[in-house]
């Protein structure tokens, strides 16, 4: 079976490698993006199509223990939302938080075809890949949760740096993780160790430790540069939704010192006021530190109105949620390594602080200098379903759709932000930019967010059509690997894709401190801990870069 | 390998939710049979050092011995041709053997339910209703100063409960163990667990909501009529006294069993507990866990809930998973005559299942998996001999706080796992109803 | 047209359009069923004085009311539909939810309706709650002695307001006698008789000397101003006038009332019966009396 | 229209086709080639059913429909005679119309309704009138008149409508109810109205109530009556001592906003 083909006539966007919209051959073998292939070669005449390079979702929740709780304890929010099974394509339900097989058939298509899972307890790795195993055609990773571990903060409180660049190493060995994730550093010893509070402010130090946020923080942002690692330090920052968080958002961004760092769902971190009261846009005082500061990235965790299913290492924050809403709640705690909060949610266009959130993830695209560096994501499924993306793209490319939307919207909140008055209308470019290159680029994945030569052929044809939304909807061909996923709208057959992972460089002798550790404070042996390679038997070792 | 006797270290015991996994094993020379099963409690010593390779036939086909092949053959007609085909088990097998169970129902438009149903469906059901606060075991191990058990009986049921878990081990926060501990149970009669506890409350049989309840009102100061004391056994004062050590603790947790979830008011039970903890969170901080039984049961919740989107009682008849407990769960399938074909694998609903729905199994062709007879295996059409999923198999098993482990198998088996079974029954199946088998990625 | 002996005038009753509305309510025993529906109908005999009309259209068995209980059935008319609804619950309010054991529901199952329980649940303080049996929202609002139950909305439709008829009597014993039959006979559903006991004997002319009065007395019916006044439509022997007036849903209920009314009024000793008007221009309904007695 | 069931099914045959929306406008051979599902198998109306069209728009049912689901989902207008007994989910999601079964029902009749009536004249099984399992909200309106016992759960969640059963009810009758009327003319099961929020559950018979009620008063609610005498209109028997007598009145549940109520005749 041949495995080239040829797709010709087709308005190619690869922002990597600069190409804005030209009429152009793309030719695939073997997987890759090659030069030419012969020209008997099955080909796609993608006249009228837009050619993308596969979307990559820098940050979603899609696999693990939490998100699988999330499963189970929605039954409700499923049975209106099915997806029959299609031949050998396995049947799911989806809502805000899709079963396995439906969450990777429904990335792909939409177009998306690499997504990493952003907060995986290391305990729980295990279970993170048995369901990337089963989250087909795309290509997934996950960031390991490393901000309240406790064997790492001892070291971190001792000074003990050289063990702790060690022990993340081994960690994220252990775990098979692609990053490392920070979320609300410091705040789950007073969470579980202290009558549900939390800290609020970098500097305070942490109950039980000689350590404050700042310090974790600091220490994973040097380590996960130090490392090589091809993603730095993935931030959740201290004070998620809290009115008046902007400052801490900004402290952290400054604690990075100029190394490389990227802050997560930036949005919901991005808000004035007093704590307690309503929230106002930062969206301006975001957005100009991270234009100033090249060493920041951060995606959006844009908010859409609807159903959205809150699910975060931050267990503080969906307490306070859940007091507010009064809905059904999911604690659960990891051993050592987090926390985990759970909880229905539904953002409502009349609501204030709603609309607010809304109009902030717009500001903060659309007042972006640099789109390489305020990526797209929704926090899926925090802030939204990931098949808001369409709808999110049309928002960014088409002024007067984003007008009629705020229209619709609390026009208190929409009001109180600069919303009405940007103009930018992204372009096709700007949203490959945002939706692949930029992301794939953030990740360090060089084979991955565009169509030169050598890069793998993950590629997505959709109707070139006015309407953004419809277009982004349903794409017409979908390549994954070199094979065609969808042809001309139609499942074709099924693929598993990749787990991706690093393998950092670690000094064995790094065991003999830690298994002691785990005796004390783990309820499972040393032994049985690490992940073993069995369980990537399709994975992809991402190189760590080595540092001049 | 002959000669010398094998230990196999950190090996992991799948007889109950405990899923311990600091077990010594040793394997005779023959490599046949473990000798010891150091750290082991005293139901998986027995798990462990009673298990034998029997010379039973792989398979019977109407109680006579067959191939693996002609015996997969059998089964998927069977499945193949039913209009309600229904599967069922699961929770004592590795997750790898769960998935190939799940895409069987899905390739079938069948049915799927785990033994959850039948014990901790209630607890899933009232999950879904008011949501939980849980832990994993070495947070509570390492924190929880206010430790309670409510209708179990560990020290019989989940004999090492105490001492990894719960009561006794000692840890940087707790340096005194089960002195810096208060243990509380809840049953209706002593039993070996509330020997050591602290505190004792024996309730009035069928009194397990209504005492959860009035807790409730005295942890949110809430009107409580008196009467409470004569329905459930339990002073006013007594009570009021134990929601204010609840409240003060620094980490508390409640563990419950089947006692809770089996008896009158099932999953309102449970939910009256799980609100209860999450009602404590406003004082200070509360989990809670059920104590499951058999070895991975968790994993099969977890394994159907990824697949489908739902934890058990999963009906793929129209091509997608619903759920609806007591509608799609096998023993009210069975018990209303519903199945027309039945899979079974690990577990024997022929030995406790209601009369009408063990009489409905009996009509209908069946199918089991297990590493012994069973008297569901009995009436079987098709029965495979297969191998013991942690002594002979190795895979994912989850523990009961949902925590996953890698088995450590202690030594070959003569008969094919669950998953190699399920896998080719699967396989035909496809065959059978033209569905093309899963595409594997490119090598790469 | 005679009728007995009594002379029916070739002219018409001036009749308005209102709105109107039916209000039942029921009691533990007839008696307190009785007394709200009293002080509800009290002080509503003119829109000009009291800015709504009601009476009692009749009263109601335990199996003709919706709560197995005795009733009473009033009619209550306004001029406006905003008047009406106000009307109600001022009345509903203070003179039903007021009374012991009463209950009060709406009486006319039309489409146009007015909020009324709605209003009157905020008494409750919060302690308020409300049920929805088929299309209808009640409230039960607890006071003292139990709770007070009454239908969320209220329906209203156009209706005939100042239908009437004067009755011309030689003398006041007779008149009396003639306006008490005809009273009697006029218990209908659909129609009550606002002013006392169904009868008024201050008649009244649009317009006053005094500015500020809308209206004022009949001068022309008034025997004794029978030599002072400009004009006079006394017969020589009238010594006594009589008005009844008829509040109804509608203008045929109205003209039936006034049927069976004169009917009954009309005998030896009672020289004419006519009816009142304003030359035609004010009110949109011109009852004649012939016609309506002629059928 | 006529459907008279000629073949048993052997497993669950989901037939929410027969539905007077469905029905409306098609042909008799378009109604009969309609498709139902037995068990994983799709068929079509006719492989069970015997259709006759008598010309009138009222869907008469017959036969032993007991494994039969999902009769009359999703209607809103019309009317479903069954003579017999029928499976569960009937009249789910249904806004309109009314069902009549002469026989018994299964589990979860009306799940999801918010308007039109449904009437059993034998016994029901579980969660009448209920929501799905993780929602907190059951039927939004409608009647569910249900003359024989009713199993548990009845009315979990319910917002807002009456359900009436002539019958003993199961245990936590009302849990979560949000509001609406619930009224057992026979005996309340175990735990009535367990995190009511609103609403009133009543019974003509003494129960244990949970120890979150409290007690108000025993007195003649007016508006009990009412219910009572619109009960009788719809064929059930209520005697005098019922009609004129007192209540206990308990509010709960305390947990939540105690402004639940539940109504116990006292003498």
């Amino acid at each position: 079976m041949s495995s080239a083909i040829r797709i010709k006539n087709g308005k190619v966007y690869d922002p990597l490698n600069g190409i804005d919209g030209e009429i152009k051959d793309i030719c695939v073998k073997d997987g890759k993006i090659v030069d030419s292939v012969p020209d008997d070669s099955p080909c796609i005449d993608a006249h009228g199509m837009v050619v993308l390079p596969g979307g990559v979702d820098i940050h979603c929740h899609i696999a693990g223990h939490k998100v699988n709780m999330a499963r189970k304890f929605q039954p409700e929010s499923k049975r209106h939302d099915v997806s029959p099974r299609v031949n050998e394509l396995r049947s799911g339900t989806g809502g805000s938080v899709p079963s396995t097989f439906t969450t990777g058939y429904r990335y792909a298509t939409l177009g998306y075809t690499t997504a990493m899972e952003a907060a995986v307890p290391p305990l729980g790795a295990r279970h993170t890949i048995e369901e990337l195993h089963d989250t087909p055609v795309i290509d997934k990773g996950f960031y390991i949760l490393l901000a309240n571990n406790v064997c790492l903060n001892q070291l971190l409180e001792k000074g003990r740096m050289a063990e702790f660049k060690e022990a993340v190493a081994w960690w994220l060995n252990a775990a098979k993780g692609y990053g490392v994730k920070l979320v609300n550093p410091g705040g789950d010893e007073p969470w579980k160790g202290n009558r549900n509070s939390n800290v609020h402010n970098l500097d305070e130090q942490i109950r039980g430790f000689d350590l404050t946020p700042r310090k974790i923080i600091k220490a994973l942002i040097d380590t996960t540069n130090d490392l090589g690692l091809p993603h730095p330090a993935h931030i959740h920052c201290n004070n998620l939704g809290h009115s008046g968080n902007y400052t801490t958002t900004i402290e952290t961004m400054k604690t990075a010192e100029g190394r490389r760092v990227h802050i997560t769902h930036i949005q919901f971190h991005s808000y004035g006021g007093e704590v307690g009261k309503n929230p106002t846009s930062k969206a301006k005082e975001i957005s100009d530190f991270i234009n100033n500061n090249p060493n920041v990235s951060a995606d959006v965790g844009q908010v859409m109105f609807g159903d959205a299913t809150i699910m975060t290492g931050d267990a503080p924050l969906t307490w306070q949620l859940r007091n507010m809403t009064n809905k059904k709640w999911i604690n659960a705690d990891t051993e050592c390594e987090s926390g985990c909060g759970i909880l229905p949610f539904s953002y409502q266009e009349h609501i204030y602080t709603h609309a607010l959130q809304w109009a902030i993830g717009l500001e903060l695209f659309l007042m972006a200098k640099d789109p390489w560096r305020m990526v797209l994501s929704t926090d899926h499924p925090n802030g939204g379903s990931f098949m808001n993306y369409p709808k999110l793209i049309r928002l960014l490319m088409d002024k007067q759709f984003r007008k009629e939307q705020a229209a619709l919207a609390n026009q208190k909140a929409i009001n109180s932000t600069s919303l009405l008055d940007l103009e930018r209308e992204m372009s096709m470019y700007e949203i490959a930019i945002i939706s692949r290159a930029a992301p794939a680029k953030l990740l360090g994945l060089d084979n991955k967010g565009h169509l030169g030569v050598g890069g793998d052929a993950d590629i997505t044809l959709y109707d070139d059509q006015e309407d953004k939304e419809a277009m982004f909807n349903a794409a017409r061909y979908v390549i994954k690997s070199g094979r065609f996923f969808i042809k001309d709208y139609e499942f074709c057959s099924d693929y598993q894709g990749r787990i991706l992972h690093v393998e950092p460089e670690y000094d064995r002798a790094i065991t003999q401190k830690i298994k002691p550790f785990f005796e004390d404070y783990y309820t499972i042996q040393f032994e049985n801990y690490p992940v073993d390679d069995s369980y990537v038997h399709d994975g992809e070792v991402v190189p760590t870069k080595s540092l001049s | 390998m002959s000669g010398s006797s094998k230990v196999i270290e950190n090996a992991i015991c799948t007889f109950c939710g405990c899923v311990c996994d600091d077990i010594e094993l040793t394997v005779d020379s023959g490599g046949k049979h473990i000798t010891q099963a150091k750290n082991a409690c005293v139901l998986g010593k027995s798990w462990f050092l009673e298990h034998k390779v029997e010379d039973f036939p792989v398979a019977l086909i109407d109680g006579k011995e067959a191939s693996l092949e002609e015996a997969v053959y059998a089964a998927a007609e069977v499945l193949a041709n039913a209009k309600f085909p229904t599967i069922y088990g699961l929770s004592d097998t590795t997750c790898e053997a769960q998935k190939q169970a799940v895409a069987i129902a899905d390739y079938l438009n069948g049915n799927i339910d785990t033994t959850t149903s039948v014990c901790h469906g209630p607890t899933g059901m009232a999950f879904q209703g008011v949501g939980e606060s849980t832990a994993s075991l070495g947070e509570i191990k390492n924190r929880a100063d206010f430790v309670m058990y409510w209708g179990g009986n560990p020290a019989e049921a989940h004999p090492r409960h105490f001492e990894r878990y719960a009561v006794n081990p000692k840890s940087p926060w707790m340096p005194n163990g089960k002195e810096d501990r208060t243990i509380a149970m809840v049953d209706i009669r002593p039993t070996q667990s509330s020997l050591i506890a602290d505190i004792f409350l024996q309730i009035k049989p069928g009194s397990d909501f209504e005492l959860l309840w009035a807790m409730r009102a005295l942890v949110k100061g809430r009107a409580l009529d008196r009467t409470v004391e004569e329905r459930t056994g339990i002073s006013l004062d007594r009570l009021e006294a134990l929601v204010q050590q609840m409240k003060d603790c620094q980490f508390g947790v409640l563990f419950f069993g089947m006692g809770l979830t089996m008896t009158r008011g099932r999953h309102f039970n449970v939910g009256a507990l799980l609100q209860l903890v999450t009602d404590l969170n406003d004082f200070t901080h509360f989990v809670s866990m059920p104590t499951r039984g058999h070895g991975n049961v968790t994993g099969a919740d977890n394994v159907v809930a990824w697949q489908t989107g739902y934890n058990f009682g999963v009906n793929f008849n129209r091509g997608y998973p619903r759920f609806n407990p007591g509608e799609f769960t096998t023993a009210d399938v069975l018990g209303r005559g519903e199945a027309d074909a039945l899979c079974v694998i690990a577990s024997d609903p022929g030995s406790n299942f209601s009369a009408k729905a063990i009489e409905h199994i009996k009509l209908i062709p069946v199918i089991t998996l297990d590493p012994k007879p069973t008297v569901t295996s009995q009436h079987a059409k098709v029965a495979f001999t297969t191998a013991t999923y942690g002594i002979n198999v190795p895979g994912t098993v989850y523990r009961m706080d949902n925590v996953p482990l890698s088995l450590r198998p202690a030594f070959d088996s003569p008969f094919p796992s669950d998953e190699v079974v399920l896998r080719a029954i699967k396989e035909r199946i496809c065959e059978l109803r033209g569905i093309t088998p899963n595409h594997k990625p490119a090598a790469a | 047209m005679l009728i007995k002996s009594t002379e029916i005038i070739d002219t018409f009753a001036e009749a308005f359009g209102m709105w109107g509305s039916r209000v039942i309510v029921t009691g533990e025993t007839p008696k307190w069923a009785m007394a709200a529906a009293r002080s509800m109908t009290g002080f509503a005999t003119s829109v000009i004085g009291c800015k709504c009309e009601a009476g009692i259209e009749g009263l109601l068995t335990e199996d003709e009311t919706l709560d197995g209980r005795p009733g009473v059935s009033i009619l209550l008319f306004a001029g406006s539909a905003k008047g009406l609804a106000n009307r109600l619950v001022e009345r509903v309010g203070q003179c039903v939810m007021t009374c012991p054991t009463t209950a009060c529901f709406n009486g006319l199952d039309v489409e146009e309706t007015v909020n009324v329980g709605g209003k009157l649940r905020y008494f409750g303080d919060g302690y308020q709650s409300s049920k929805l049996l088929g299309d209808q929202r009640l409230w039960r609002i607890p006071v003292m002695e139990g709770e007070f139950f009454v239908d969320e909305s209220f329906g209203i439709q156009k209706a005939v307001g100042g239908g009437n008829f004067l009755v011309l009597g030689e003398d006041l014993k007779i008149t009396l006698v003639a306006v008490e039959a005809a009273v009697e006979a006029m218990q209908m559903q659909g129609v009550i008789l606002p002013f006392p006991d169904g009868v008024v004997r201050s008649g009244s002319k649009p317009g006053s000397k005094y500015k500020a009065l809308p209206a004022s007395t009949n001068d022309a019916y008034c025997p004794s101003l029978r030599g002072r006044a400009l004009h006079t439509e006394l017969p020589e022997e009238v010594t006594c006038v009589l008005e009844i007036v008829i509040d109804g849903l509608d203008e045929s209920v109205v003209k039936e009332a006034m049927r069976v009314g004169i009917m009954a009024a009309a005998r030896e000793g009672i020289r004419q019966i006519t009816a009142g008007n304003y030359g035609g221009n004010l009110g949109q309904y011109h009852l004649q009396l012939h016609e309506l007695l002629r059928g | 229209m006529k459907l008279l069931l000629h073949t048993l099914p052997s497993v669950p045959l989901e037939t929410e086709v027969i539905c007077p929306d469905k029905f409306i406008g098609n042909s008799l051979d378009a109604i009969g080639a309609m498709t139902v599902m037995h068990g994983n198998q799709a068929c079509i109306l006719t492989d069970f059913f015997t259709l006759t069209d008598d010309g009138l728009d009222t869907i008469k049912v017959e036969g032993d429909l007991s494994k039969v689901k999902l009769i009359g989902s999703e209607m809103t207008q019309g009317k479903i005679i069954i003579n017999g007994s029928v499976g569960a989910h009937l009249g789910a999601l249904m806004t309109g119309g009314e069902i009549l079964v002469t026989g018994n029902a299964e589990d979860w009749v009306g799940r999801e309704m918010s308007g039109g009536r449904i009437v059993i004249k034998g016994n029901a099984g579980h969660l009448v009138g209920s929501g799905v399992r993780g929602s907190d909200t059951g039927i939004q309106g409608g009647e569910i008149i249900i003359h024989g016992n009713a199993k548990n759960e009845v009315g979990n969640g319910m917002r807002r409508g009456l359900i009436v059963i002539g019958g003993n009810s199961g245990d936590f009758t009302g849990v979560n109810m949000k509001a609406g009327t619930i009224m057992v003319l026979g005996q309340l099961g175990q735990r009535p109205g367990a995190s009511m929020v609103r609403g009133t559950i009543f019974s003509t018979q003494a129960a244990q109530l949970l120890p979150t009620f409290t007690y108000n008063t025993t007195y003649k609610p007016t508006f009990l009556k009412r219910y009572l005498i619109y009960l009788k209109k719809l064929g059930f028997t209520i005697d005098d001592a019922y009609l004129n007598g007192k209540y206990q009145s308990w509010s709960g549940d305390s947990l939540e906003m105690n402004k639940g109520e539940i109504l116990l005749f006292s003498e």
